[in-house]
């Protein structure tokens, strides 16, 4: 019953490419994500999916092409400026801070808006302590949103892969990102934990009106959540379209030959 | 002139057994990932037990050939050598496989500390010698080419060249032997090496076994020259500006690197030191390491590395 | 078993967050500290606060510094004693160079030099990832041997080499008897033990634990390593710093490089290693383990009857020391404070075994 | 115990909910009067904020139009505003009617409609889903208010809306009506309905059960003053509110008292907000301290050796001692010492670790509580009590007194209370807490409620020498013993089934006598215990036929029969319906056969029929008898089990009173 609202190109990737010393990522790749959408990109493993998440928020830096992210024009990213432009995401192989708990992984998400300096915290008394009241109350909406109260103390390595995506997810989050990226977020999970994950995502996308980026490698997932579908196969673009066409797509469904599950 | 040139080749003697002890931690480096800071302290481990052997044959056997006994001695080493490379293996890695580099590193270090402790409640604190007949009368050379010549020890030319022979052989066992192209494999890819039916853990042992010999030989030299007592364990560290200056995993890197750096040591002593107060030595090399990483941070030879997401 | 809980609630963020949020732990460290500021100055003899207490203090500052480095930020270093030696001679110029200068401003300036020198060695780790970083601050370390060795102008031109400070007082008291040395320590130490706690729980200690445990996860969520980094090589190396001026100026009152050599770096990272990496607490445990642990080998086996000599001594705790590193490594790498802390779980959860 | 004299005269209150909540408003605004765990903190209500918070509900319902002696559908878990709205209701004379948030849409419609409800007030998403697909079947349903807005963001349906929306309204409301709300809390009077509760009753459709603020209150202070509870207390709310039971509990005794009640953060969280809280006043039907018991059992059997042996040795301790000690009689001077070592190594950490450090006063009701159950939490020195009520009685008819706690009583009559057993053996009571009546239902009402204001509890039961009540059995099961020694004695089934059952061996068993001249029992082994035990002493047996058959496991059931009827014996009145015989079933009786209710009930007359051999036997005085039954196994083939049963005579015992 959710009617979502799409708005106008954020993020519009052009003739993107990207080696590894002589082995190709990425070949010329363009696509673009809409305001408010839920974007995803498919395709087998090893397609080049990450590869394109970690060119936008600028772990690696693309030989070619440009990114453009809300109208300003990027030929290579840094990981903090996108940050600070409004861009979260999560990982396909979890990389949770293992030494913390659930709350202080979260909370680090609330770092880029934290502003007291070293002496105010070192004191903490005052300005740091309220700021960390402020920042706790936000991440409290989180842990409640993603209904992780009780492991709020638990250190990350001890919870079940299911809940460790959800922090993962939840520390994305805390950035209040415009727009999230999406690695794999269903990878190795059972069915019921799929069915929360898809519940979550679309929560997210209605309740803040979060633009996502989704990867997965498994289509069946994805088709119902996303608005657009953009598929990859050996790091070319192979389809592009709603779900209905890129399903329809002949080169589409021979890529998946056998992949399909 | 000939002072400098004489300078040089002092350098380059220097060099050299920084590299045979610099040798130890890239083989290891390579195979294993560990960053071997116990290597030192096995130099000082081999070269205790090979004076002491040598010194308590006689007493033992009766037998006085210099020759026989050393021989005995370095093989005992040798032995000493694998069995710790071994328990090394057995006790510590094999419990810390996957672990990051830096645990690996600290927990070399307390295997430094057991082998300092260990070898020298083994083999005694004091000064020993080793005497493996190296002659000790210097010869001078290129008289012709200017008045004085050069002079320079027999026992460096000795060393130098039972060092050469080692890298040698070396590389021989690297190419040629079956274990070294296992090694070679394991270097690259450990778990492709895994999958292809290599036994890392024997591999493993072997790696430290031959950094172990390698340890041995450097120990023996330096032994024989300045005689063995525990600061040899910290001349060692000499070692680690060469692997960065040549590269973790290079292992022409390592020899290059021990090179230049004894060389530069000793210039820059004659050269620089005075204008410093002297002493310069102690900390040249790593300084020059340390400017030399801020410009090529994978160091000489070492390849670069990219890690993925 | 001790624990009470029932009815600690929290009804507000302060009140949730406070350091021990347990009444019963409160009161404990409440006892703590009243027995190390009121009864240990009282009972204490002389030998016990000069040759433990007070060393005790002052490395456990040291390790707690470093703990900061290592443990929180995950940067190895190998030349903490360098900073130790860089906050103890920069004090001590200070003090020479310009009298009436107060021992704490003198202490501070120290802490600031060191602060210089570290984050200047700290620059490479930018650069280069952990085992290269060993080397750096290796540099330093042996850097440092020579320049506090071969550079008149840090001595003060002293002829031999060896510097001493003048008789200390703080705001007019006079510290000289053991007990004031030990409670000038443990203010401060106490002092620097709650900020940095402060820190470790603070935004920035978090940015140092993301850095450590996932980097490239932090970089995304608008970390900057540089600026983590940097701030934790300086705070450590304040903190080490400072430790390094207490150690000269109150342990020592005289001292010469070999004071700050290598050895003191590697037996400070024992410390934070067997006490426990990330943890405040585990800088305390670990350095006083290894301030007894000599004394108990020196005794033990005389009281055994069987006396050993003084090197044999020193050999078996370097074996000791050796093995409890790598036996820590492998079986609780989180040292002694976890065992603490798992100590406590059990008893808050007893009879339950989990 | 003044509740004890039965004619002390109804006590009626001369207040009302919303008075109550004003009172403490006035008299202690900054207390806490309501605690949420939320985002992580206890987040506080002070009875001002409270008062306040109440107010604009009730402006904005009256505002939608919420009349006098309308109902108000409250549906959720404990939460502060749905309590709050439940307040705001009666402030304006409206009825709040709490429903179970676990029932299906469907069970909502018979409420929804027999009570001609116009607005909802619920918890979230799940509950709004709910109303909107049974919509169509509660024409008057007009307006659904959500406390949570999870999920329903898009959500438009007419009608639907915020309980913030509906606190701006009530704002706004109050604005233009200054001191309406004074006004309509002033307009209630004591005997004005308060609240119904839907009770769904042993039997067919649910009834509307209609309480009056003077009836749940008069009971309220009743139980307060029985336990002398204060402002001070604390309680953690976290059972269905509309269970009478969590709802007198949570609301008549909170606003009666004025203590805290305490509302966890999520289903989740329970145990944890429990440790965290310690309520000081506890209550809970059997089935959940069993569940905790069986938890301790669980983490206990991963405890170390040694710390095992610490555990067992101290609960033996606590079994022998620790009773007594509830029931402050002296106690030796070393059984003090040693449990008071007990306590520190084991007691008191385990109260900790399952959150009863500060619990007072913790009460059980509902069925009747295994010894072995209650006596665990009375030895680790919990004051776990037993009292008798239900719906209909608001609850608070006789309570356990502290030190008189057994597990075969309900305690004695509180104040006000009076009890009176009919001829026929049913207890009826008669108290200024009995409801009004059933809501629509005169016929019903007619039924329960006499017109000398006797209310038939359908319990069957008596008052013992202690002045104790002590309930037997459902009325409709008790029969009477004919002819034999023992003519005209009351027949208790259900009473001695379940003293059998409470020995761990016996998993089923059925009594018979009603009408006969003696009881006659079929009892089910239990195959785990039972088999245990077999194992232990390497008795070998095959199926459950086989070991049920082994004369030493005959021998074990019987001891327990005698012990059984060694009890019965110690009070007359049931001295009568000792077992006389008894045998052991050849097969486990099952719901798939017809012979248990889904819900694992007998069904005695079924059984009665099924196995008439068999009641022929025992009461043909047979001392063996073959039978053959058809069973149906679970992958839906039927079979046979043959068997021939050995038939047991057992000791019965002179009534204690006869004897001395």
């Amino acid at each position: 019953m959710a009617e979502r609202r799409t708005g106008d190109v954020i993020l519009d990737v052009k003739n993107l490419s990207l080696r590894f010393g002589g082995v190709k990522a990425l070949t010329d790749i363009s696509f673009d994500v809409r305001e408010h959408e839920i974007r995803a990109i498919i395709g087998p493993n090893g397609a080049g999916k990450s590869s394109m998440l970690n060119c936008i928020n600028g772990v690696y830096q693309p030989q070619q092409g440009s990114i453009q992210l809300r109208g300003r024009t990027f030929t290579h990213m840094n990981p903090r400026r996108v940050a600070e432009m409004g861009v979260a995401r999560t990982f396909q192989n979890l990389a949770l801070f293992k030494g913390m708990s659930v709350l202080e992984n979260i909370m680090t998400g609330r770092n880029l808006k934290m502003r007291t300096n070293i002496l105010q915290q070192a004191i903490r008394w005052g300005a740091a302590g309220r700021e960390e009241t402020a920042h706790r109350k936000v991440v409290e909406g989180i842990i409640d949103f993603l209904e992780i109260q009780a492991y709020r103390r638990t250190p990350v390595g001890k919870l079940p892969y299911g809940l460790q995506k959800r922090v993962d997810l939840g520390r994305a989050l805390a950035m209040e990102p415009q727009m999230l990226l999406l690695d794999e977020p269903m990878a190795g999970m059972n069915v019921e934990e799929k069915q929360d994950m898809s519940r979550f995502i679309l929560d997210v996308n209605d309740e803040f009106g979060t633009t996502i980026v989704l990867i997965e490698h498994d289509m069946g997932v994805v088709m119902d959540l996303s608005d657009r579908v953009v598929v990859l196969d050996y790091g070319r673009k192979i389809g592009d379209g709603s779900p209905a066409d890129v399903r329809a797509n002949p080169d589409v469904i021979n890529a998946y030959l056998g992949t399909v599950h | 002139m000939g002072s400098f040139l004489e300078t040089l080749l002092g350098g380059l003697m220097v060099g050299m057994l920084y590299s045979l002890i610099a040798l130890g931690f890239v083989l290891i480096y390579k195979a294993s990932g560990v960053f071997n800071f116990a290597q030192g302290a096995m130099v000082l481990f081999a070269a205790l037990a090979m004076a002491r052997f040598a010194e308590w044959i006689p007493r033992l056997t009766g037998l006085n050939n210099k020759l026989i006994d050393n021989s005995i001695a370095f093989a005992g080493a040798v032995l000493v050598m694998i069995v710790l490379a071994w328990l090394i293996q057995k006790l510590v890695l094999a419990r810390l496989v996957n672990q990051d580099g830096i645990t690996l590193l600290m927990a070399t270090l307390g295997i430094t500390y057991v082998l300092e402790g260990s070898g020298q409640a083994l083999f005694g604190n004091d000064i020993y010698k080793i005497d493996i007949g190296m002659p000790k009368e210097p010869v001078f050379i290129l008289e012709k080419t200017f008045e004085g010549g050069l002079l320079i020890n027999k026992e460096d030319l000795y060393a130098a060249v039972i060092a050469a022979v080692l890298v040698a052989l070396l590389a021989l066992f690297f190419q040629k032997t079956a274990t070294g192209r296992a090694l070679r494999a394991v270097a690259d890819d450990h778990q492709a090496a895994q999958s292809i039916g290599i036994p890392l853990n024997r591999i493993w042992v072997i790696v430290w076994s031959v950094a172990g010999v390698v340890a041995l030989v450097a120990g023996v030299i330096w032994g024989s020259k300045l005689g063995v007592q525990f600061s040899l364990s910290l001349v060692a560290l000499k070692a680690l500006p060469v692997v960065i200056l040549g590269g973790l995993t290079s292992i022409p890197g390592a020899i290059i690197g021990g090179l230049v750096i004894g060389v530069g040591e000793k210039l820059s002593e004659i050269y620089i030191g005075p204008h410093l107060g002297g002493g310069i030595e102690i900390w040249f090399a790593y300084v020059l390491a340390l400017a030399f990483l801020l410009v090529r941070p994978q160091g000489l030879f070492g390849e670069k590395i990219i890690d993925r997401v | 078993m001790l624990y009470r809980e029932n009815g600690q609630f929290k009804t507000t963020y302060r009140a949730d967050q406070q350091i021990f949020p347990i009444l019963q732990d409160r009161i404990a460290i409440a006892l703590l500290l009243v027995v190390a500021f009121v009864v240990v100055p009282l009972v204490a003899d002389a030998y016990t606060l000069r040759a433990i207490l007070i060393p005790f203090l002052i490395l456990s500052l040291a390790a707690l510094g470093l703990n900061i480095l290592v443990g929180y930020c995950g940067q190895i270093s190998l030349g903490t004693g360098a900073f130790m030696a860089v906050g103890a001679y920069a004090a001590y110029n200070f003090m020479v160079r310009f009298d009436g200068m107060p021992l704490l401003a003198a202490m501070l300036l120290g802490g600031l030099m060191s602060t210089i020198v570290g984050v200047l060695f700290g620059i490479p780790s930018l650069r280069i990832k952990g085992l290269y970083l060993a080397v750096a601050t290796l540099a330093a370390q042996f850097f440092a041997d020579w320049a506090f060795l071969r550079v008149p102008f840090f001595t003060n031109n002293s002829s031999s080499g060896s510097v001493s400070v003048p008789s200390l007082s703080v705001f007019g008291m006079e510290i000289e008897s053991p007990a004031h040395k030990y409670l000038f320590c443990l203010a401060i130490v106490c002092v620097f033990a709650l900020l940095a706690k402060n820190l470790v729980r603070g935004h920035l200690g978090r940015e140092w634990m993301a850095i450590r445990d996932m980097d490239v996860a932090a970089e995304v969520i608008g970390i900057r390593p540089v600026y983590a980094k940097l701030t934790a090589f300086a705070v450590s190396s304040f903190i080490v710093g400072v430790a390094g001026v207490l150690w000269g100026f109150v342990y020592l009152g005289s001292w010469e490089p070999a004071a700050f050599s290598i050895d003191r770096s590697f037996q400070l990272l024992f410390m934070v290693i067997i006490g426990g990496l990330g943890s405040i607490m585990g800088s305390f445990f670990g350095a006083a383990f290894i301030v007894l642990l000599p004394l108990f080998l020196n005794r033990v086996p005389t009281l055994l009857g069987i006396p050993i000599s003084v090197s044999a001594a020193s050999h078996l705790e370097f074996m000791i020391f050796g093995s409890l590193i790598v036996f820590f490594l492998i079986v609780e790498p989180h040292g002694l404070a976890r065992l603490w802390s798992t100590g406590k779980e059990k008893l808050r959860l007893w009879p339950f075994p989990h | 115990m003044p509740g004890a004299l039965p004619a002390s005269r109804p006590t009626t209150v001369q207040t009302t909910f919303p008075r109550l909540l004003l009172e403490h408003a006035a008299a202690r605004p900054n207390a806490p009067a309501l605690r949420e765990k939320e985002f992580g903190i206890w987040q506080t209500l002070t009875w001002r904020d409270l008062a306040e918070l109440v107010e604009a509900l009730a402006g904005g319902l009256a505002d939608a139009g919420l009349q006098r002696g309308e109902h108000l559908v409250v549906v959720g878990e404990n939460r502060p505003r749905l309590y709050a709205a439940m307040l705001a209701a009666q402030a304006l004379g409206a009825v709040p009617v709490p429903l179970y948030q676990d029932a299906a849409g469907a069970e909502f419609v018979f409420p929804l409609v027999n009570a001609e409800v116009a607005f909802a007030i619920v918890e979230d998403q799940e509950q709004v889903d709910k109303l909107l697909e049974i919509r169509g079947q509660c024409a008057k349903l007009a307006r659904i208010w959500f406390d949570d807005a999870r999920g329903l963001r898009h959500y438009h349906e007419p009608g639907l809306a915020s309980l913030d929306a509906l606190i701006a309204a009530g704002r706004a409301y109050a604005a233009a009506h200054p001191g309406f709300f004074a006004a309509e809390v002033a307009k209630a009077s004591p005997d004005d309905v308060a609240a119904m509760f839907f009770t769904s009753g042993t039997t067919g459709t649910p009834k509307g059960v209609v309480h009056s603020h003077d009836t749940l209150i008069d009971r309220a202070r009743a139980g307060a003053r029985f336990d002398k509870l204060t402002e001070r207390d604390e309680v953690l709310a976290y059972l269905p509110p509309a269970w009478i039971g969590q709802n007198i509990f949570s609301y008549a005794q909170w606003l009666a008292c004025g203590y805290v009640v305490n509302c966890p953060e999520s289903a989740s969280t329970v145990m944890l907000d429990l440790r965290e809280i310690g309520p000081t006043y506890y209550f809970a039907p059997p089935r959940i301290f069993e569940g905790l018991l069986t938890t301790v059992t669980i983490r206990m059997e991963d405890a170390a050796r040694p710390k095992r042996w610490l555990f067992d040795r101290c609960m033996a301790l606590a079994r022998r001692v620790g009773p007594a000690r509830m029931d402050g009689k002296p106690l030796a001077l070393l059984d003090r010492i040693a449990y008071a070592i007990g306590n520190l190594l084991v007691y008191a950490p385990l109260r900790n670790t399952l959150g009863f450090s500060r619990v007072r006063v913790a009460y059980t009701a509902g069925e009747a509580i295994g010894p072995d159950l209650f006596v665990f939490y009375r030895s680790i020195g919990i004051n776990l009590k037993q009292l008798y009520g239900s719906t209909e009685t608001a609850v608070f008819v006789c309570l356990q007194p502290d030190h008189e706690a057994r597990n075969d009583t309900v305690g004695v009559p509180i104040e006000g209370v009076e009890i009176q057993v009919s001829n026929s053996g049913e207890v009826l009571v008669r108290s200024p807490g009995l409801l009004k009546g059933y809501y629509k239902d005169p016929a019903a009402t007619a039924e329960v409620l006499g017109a000398d204001g006797w209310y038939r509890t359908g319990d069957a039961g008596f008052l013992d020498a202690s002045g104790h009540l002590r309930i037997i059995d459902r009325a409709k099961d008790v029969g009477r013993i004919v002819g034999g020694a023992n003519d005209g004695a009351l027949f208790a089934p259900k009473y001695i089934e379940n003293k059998l059952k409470f020995f761990p061996y016996v998993k089923e068993a059925v009594a018979f006598g009603d009408g006969r001249d003696k009881v006659c029992a079929f009892v089910n082994i239990d195959i785990e215990a039972v088999g245990n035990w077999a194992e232990k002493r390497n008795l070998p047996y095959g199926s459950y036929t086989d070991l049920a058959q082994k004369p030493a496991v005959l021998e074990l059931v019987r001891e327990c029969v005698e012990k059984v009827n060694a009890d019965l014996a110690a009070d007359e009145r049931l001295a009568g319906c000792q077992i006389s015989r008894f045998l052991v079933l050849h097969k486990e009786l099952d719901a798939d056969d017809g012979e248990l209710t889904r819900t694992r009930k007998v069904r005695r007359r079924f059984i009665a029929e099924r196995y008439q051999v068999l009641v022929g036997a025992l009461y043909g005085g047979r001392s063996e008898q073959h039978v053959e039954t058809e069973v149906r196994f679970e992958d839906g083939r039927t079979g046979k089990i043959a068997a021939t049963l050995r038939i047991v005579d057992v000791k019965t015992y002179p009534p204690v009173g006869r004897a001395a």
